[in-house]
C-alpha cells in the first residue's frame, strides 16, 4: 500500500466544520514512522478479523465454499495418499520379480555357494538365495499342493535352486533378461527361469493404473482450480457495488483487494483443515480392511496417513489456493471494472 | 480551485454529451448547474471525479490537470473530493455508521478519530440515533443524506453534489445549504446541480445553466 | 402456473392513454383456450430460448460453471465405470478359485470320470474337469520350471486330479470350505485342497477396494450436489435484484423460477454431453494400457466405455441435476424473500 | 377504490412509522401524499403494494381486503397497480424496453402488444429513441421516467408514485403530472407523494399530509 498523500488528521474535534481542514499531508510530514507502522498493521489485523467476521455473517455462504472446496482438496489429497500407498505396494511386490537358477543334479551345496558368492558381486544383484535340495522339496510340497505325491517319491528329484533378485528389475524388464543370459553361461546352472510373465503383468498392471491416476490427477488439480477460482468469482461478483463504491469514495486497488485475499486465505485455510478431517476419516474407515489384506499378504504393508509435515503442507497449500486464487480473480475483476 | 477550459465529452451512439464547456470555481465559491434533465450535469461531474475520462479539453483541479494523472493516483486525488451521488451509492449490508466511516476508513483514520468525525457529520444531518440502521430500513431522504454526511465526514477541498435534495423536504434541504454555506465559510468550494428553482431563487450564489450539453449561462 | 387473474389484453391500440383500459379478466372469460394454450407455449419457448441467450451472453459465467459441473459429473461418470469394469475383473478372476481333487494313485481314469459326474450333479458346483495324470504331469512341467527335473523321472509320480468350480464361490467362502469337505468323504479322493489362501487375498482386495469405492462415491455424490447447488445459489444471488423487482410488477413465483429451471437445464445438460467427451477421452488414453494387460493375463477382459443408454442416462441425470438443484435453490431463495 | 381504516404500522426497534391512518380515495381521484422526510410516506405505499404487512387496522382496496389476500395471490393483486419507486428499481441488465416490458411479460402479453404498448408509454415520457440503452447509461431523470413508463404501460386500476418527480427539473415534472391526469380521466386512481411544494400548489388536487406517522392533515 502507498501511503503517499494519504490524509492524516491531527486534530480530534468532534465538530467537522469548526475544526479547521487538515492541510493536504504527505507521509513524510504527517505522524511519525512508528505511528504509521502502527496504523498500518492495525489495519491489516482488521481487515483479517473483519473479513473472518464477514465469513461468519453469512453462514450459509460460506459453510458451502468451504465444502465445495475441502470436498475437491480432499479428493486431491485422498488421491495422493492412494499414489503413495501404491509405491509402497509396488516395492513390496519386486520380490516375485525374481530369477530362479536351477544347478545341475550333481552340482554340490559347497560350489552351489561359491557361484551365489559370484552372482552376488554383480551390481545389478540385488540379492542371492541358496535353496538346497532338502528347502526346494519341501517348498514345492507347500507351494503345489503336490506334497503327498511328492513325499511318496524314494529319491528327491529336485535340484538346488539359486533365486536371484535383481536390482530395479521392474522398470527395465529387458536388462533382467540379458541377466538371465549371462547366468546360464555358469557351468553349473541347467537351466535359468525368469518369472517374467509376472514382471510384465505387474509392469503392465502399474502402468494402468499410473495413466489412470496421472488422468485423474489433472482433472482433480483442474476441479480444485476452476472451482475455487469460480466460487471466489461469484463471491466478487456479489460484492460488486462494494468495490465500485469503495473507489468511488478514494479506496486504493491494495485497499478494495485486501479483504478478498484475506477472505480466500480463510476459506482456503478451513478447507484444508476440513479436507485433513474428510481424508483422515476415510483412511480409517479404510484401514481394517486394509490390515486384513496386508496380513494376508504376508506383507508390511502399513496404511499411510497424512503425516504431520504433509498435514502443515495441505493446509499451507489451501490457504495459498485461496489467496492465490482471490488475487488472480480480484485482479481480473479490478481490470474489468477499469476506473 | 477547478477550471474547465473548452471540455467535451462524447458517448458512443448518443454523440456529443457535453459541448466546449468553460468555466472557473475559485477556491470557497458555492455554484448552481442546472439543466433540464439529460443536460449533461451528472456527466461533468463524472469527468471532475474521472469516473468518466475520455474527454476532450483540459479539467485542472487543485492546480493538476487532470488528463495527466495516472489510474494509480485517482484514488488520492478523490480523497480530497466529496461526491454527492444521484443514486446515493450507499452500501446495503453495512450500517449508516460504516457508510459514512468509509471515506476515514479508507484513508487510515484511527477508530478514535472516526468515531468522532461520524458522529459529527451525522448530527448535521439529522441522522444521529440512526448509526445502526442498514441504508434499506431508511426513508429515501434518510438514504440521501447518509450520502451527504459521508460525502462532506473527510473534510474534502470540494463538494461535489448531485441533485442531494431531490428526495428531502423543503425545510431539510435549507438546512442542507446551509450546511455546504459553513464548509464554504472555511474555505471548500462546492458545486451543486439541482433541479430545485425555488432553492436556487432563494439563495444568492452563481448558476451554471447547462443545455444539451453546452454552457449556456453563468449568472450570479 | 396459474392462470387465474391472468389479464389477457384484447385491444391492440398503440397508445396506453387513449386505449380503454382493460375490465379485469379471468382465464375463464379472456381469449379461447387454445389461444391460452399458444400463449402459454410461446411464453415458455421463449423462456428456454431465452434462458440459453443469457448464458451464452455472459459466457465466462456460464463456462466457468459448465466447466466445474462437468468436472465433478464426469469424476462421478469415471467413478461408475470403474466399478463396471472391476466387476467384469471379479468374475474373470472367478475361475482362479478352484477346489483340487487328488486321487489315489490306483484309481482308473474310468472310476474318475465317474466321480466327476457324480459331482457335477451337485447344485453349487459349476464344472468339474478330469486332469489325466500325462496331463498333469505336462501341466506341472509347465507350470513349475521344474519341467528338466520332472522328466529325468522313470514313472509318473503324479495323481489324477478333478479340477471343481464352485458357483458364486467368491461371495461366500464359508460354503466352498464344507463343499470341499463332502468331496474328501469320496473313497477315490486322496485328499483334496482349495486354494483358499487366494479366495481370501481376492476377496479382501475386493472388500478393500469396494469399501474404498464406496467412500469415494459418496464423496463425488456429495461433490456434484453441493457444487451444483453452490453453482445455482451464487447465480441466484447475482440476479436476486432481477427477481425482487419482476416480482414487485406482479411476477408468480413460477414465472421468476422458470429462467432459473431453464437454465439449470441448460447447464446440467451442456454439463453432461462435456462429461461424456472428458470421460471418453480417458477411457481412450487407458484402453491401450488396459488391453496389453488384459493380453498378458489371457483374459476376455475388455474395457467398457460408456454405452448408448448409459450415455443417455448420463446426459439425462445431469439435466434432472441441474433442474433439480435449481428447482431447491429457487425455493429456498424465495422464502428468503418473503414478499 | 382505496381505503385506509385506522391503520398502524410498526418496525421492530423503531417503534410506530404510522398510526391510526384514516382516509379514503374514490375511483380517478388524484392526491398528493406530503410530510418531512420519514414521515411514513413510502411505507404507506409498502403496506398497499403488500411489501410490507405486518399492520393493524383495516386496507381495502378495489373491494378486497388486502390482509385476507394470501401469499400467491399478491402477484395477481399488483398487476392492478403500478407502482413508481423512489429509487427506481429497473433492471440494470436489461434495455430500457425490456425494463417497461416486464409487466406485460409477466402478464402474458403477445410480442405485437408488447411493442406497441411500451413504444406508447416511452413516449408518453420522452423517452422515445432510448429503447436499446441500458438503465447505467441513462441520467437519473431519465431513469426515474423509465420507472414511470412501466408503471403506467399495462394500464393499472391504481397508481401510486413515490416522489416520481425528484429528478426531473420543473417542466418534465409538470408534464408528468399531466400524464397522471390523463389517467384519471380515464378512472385511474393516483397517489403521488411528493415533496415538491410548488407541484402541489400549482395542481388542485386533495393533499394528504403525514406527520411522524399521524395524518395531520387532508385538504383540498
Ligand atoms: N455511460 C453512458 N453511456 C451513454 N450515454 C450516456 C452515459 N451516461 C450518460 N449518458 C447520456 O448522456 C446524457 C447526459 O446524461 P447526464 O447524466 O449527464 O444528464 P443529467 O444532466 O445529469 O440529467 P438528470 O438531471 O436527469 O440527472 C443523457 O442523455 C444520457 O442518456
Ligand atoms: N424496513 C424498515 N425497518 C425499520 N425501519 C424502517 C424500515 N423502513 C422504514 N423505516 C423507518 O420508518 C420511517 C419512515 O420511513 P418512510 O420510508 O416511510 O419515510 P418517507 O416518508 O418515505 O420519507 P422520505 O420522504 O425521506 O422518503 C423512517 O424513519 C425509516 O427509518
Ligand atoms: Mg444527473
Ligand atoms: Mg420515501
Amino acid at each position: 500500500m502507498k501511503h503517499k498523500n494519504k490524509h492524516k488528521p491531527r486534530n480530534n474535534h468532534n465538530s467537522i466544520i469548526e475544526a479547521k481542514r487538515n492541510p493536504k499531508q504527505t507521509s513524510k510530514t504527517g505522524g511519525t514512522f512508528v505511528d504509521k507502522l502502527y496504523a498500518y498493521r492495525d489495519q491489516h489485523a482488521q481487515a483479517l478479523f473483519s473479513s473472518l467476521g464477514r465469513l461468519v455473517a453469512s453462514r450459509l455462504n460460506a459453510l458451502l465454499t468451504v465444502i465445495v472446496l475441502s470436498i475437491s482438496i480432499s479428493l486431491a489429497c485422498g488421491f495422493y495418499l492412494l499414489i503413495m500407498n501404491t509405491k509402497q505396494l509396488t516395492v513390496d511386490l519386486e520380490s516375485s520379480n525374481q530369477i530362479s537358477l536351477f544347478l545341475h543334479d550333481d552340482v554340490s551345496l559347497a560350489s552351489a555357494n561359491r557361484l551365489a558368492n559370484g552372482i552376488k558381486l554383480d551390481p545389478s544383484v540385488q540379492m542371492v538365495k541358496v535353496i538346497t535340495k532338502e528347502q526346494a522339496l519341501k517348498e514345492f510340497e507347500d507351494f503345489s499342493g503336490f506334497g503327498d505325491a511328492v513325499r511318496a517319491l524314494e529319491k528327491n528329484p529336485l535340484p538346488i535352486v539359486l533365486q536371484v533378485i535383481p536390482k530395479n528389475s521392474l522398470e527395465e524388464g529387458q536388462n533382467v533378461e540379458t541377466l538371465v543370459e549371462n547366468f546360464k553361461q555358469a557351468a553349473e546352472v541347467d537351466f535359468a527361469q525368469l518369472d517374467l510373465h509376472w514382471v510384465k503383468r505387474l509392469q503392465t498392471m502399474i502402468e494402468v493404473s499410473q495413466c489412470a491416476m496421472i488422468l485423474m490427477g489433472i482433472l482433480l488439480s483442474l476441479a480444485v482450480l476452476v472451482i475455487t477460482g469460480n466460487t471466489i468469482r461469484l463471491e466478487f461478483h456479489t460484492r460488486r457495488d462494494e468495490i465500485i463504491i469503495a473507489k468511488l469514495v478514494g479506496a486504493t486497488n491494495s485497499f478494495v483487494q485486501r479483504p478478498f485475499l484475506y477472505s480466500g486465505f480463510w476459506i482456503g485455510f478451513f478447507s484444508g483443515i476440513n479436507a485433513w478431517f474428510i481424508v483422515t476419516l476415510m483412511m480409517l474407515i479404510l484401514k481394517q480392511s486394509v490390515e486384513k489384506l496386508s496380513m494376508l499378504y504376508n506383507s508390511s504393508f502399513h496404511l499411510l496417513f497424512m503425516g504431520f509435515f504433509e498435514t502443515l503442507a495441505l493446509i499451507f497449500v489451501s490457504s495459498m489456493l485461496g489467496i492465490v486464487g482471490s488475487w488472480v480473480v480480484v485482479q481480473i475483476q479490478l481490470q474489468q471494472l477499469k476506473s | 480551485m477547478l477550471e474547465f477550459d473548452n471540455v467535451s465529452m462524447r458517448y458512443q451512439e448518443v454523440g456529443d454529451v457535453l459541448r466546449n464547456v468553460s468555466f472557473r470555481l475559485t477556491k470557497g465559491e458555492i455554484a448552481f448547474l442546472t439543466g433540464h434533465s439529460g443536460a449533461g450535469k451528472s456527466t461533468l461531474f463524472k469527468l471532475i471525479a474521472m469516473i468518466e475520462r475520455g474527454n476532450r479539453g483540459k479539467i485542472m483541479f487543485n492546480k493538476r490537470d487532470l488528463s495527466q494523472i495516472r489510474s494509480s493516483q485517482i484514488p488520492y486525488i478523490r480523497r480530497e473530493m466529496g461526491l454527492i451521488f444521484q443514486d446515493y451509492k450507499l452500501l446495503n449490508d453495512r450500517t449508516v455508521f460504516d457508510n459514512v466511516a468509509l471515506p476515514l476508513v479508507i484513508m487510515g483514520y484511527s477508530a478514535k478519530e472516526i468515531n468522532g468525525l461520524v458522529r459529527a457529520a451525522l448530527s448535521k444531518v439529522g441522522l444521529l440515533g440512526k448509526e445502526r440502521k442498514l441504508p434499506l430500513t431508511l426513508s429515501g431522504g434518510e438514504q440521501q443524506r447518509v450520502g451527504i454526511a459521508r460525502a462532506v465526514v473527510h473534510k474534502p477541498l470540494i463538494i461535489l453534489a448531485d441533485e442531494p435534495t431531490g428526495n428531502l423536504d423543503p425545510e431539510l434541504s435549507a438546512e442542507i445549504m446551509h450546511l455546504f454555506e459553513q464548509f464554504q465559510n472555511v474555505g471548500v468550494t462546492v458545486l451543486i446541480a439541482t433541479h430545485d428553482i425555488s432553492l436556487i431563487s432563494t439563495l444568492n450564489h452563481r448558476v451554471l445553466r447547462l443545455d444539451h450539453g453546452n454552457l449556456v449561462a453563468s449568472v450570479k
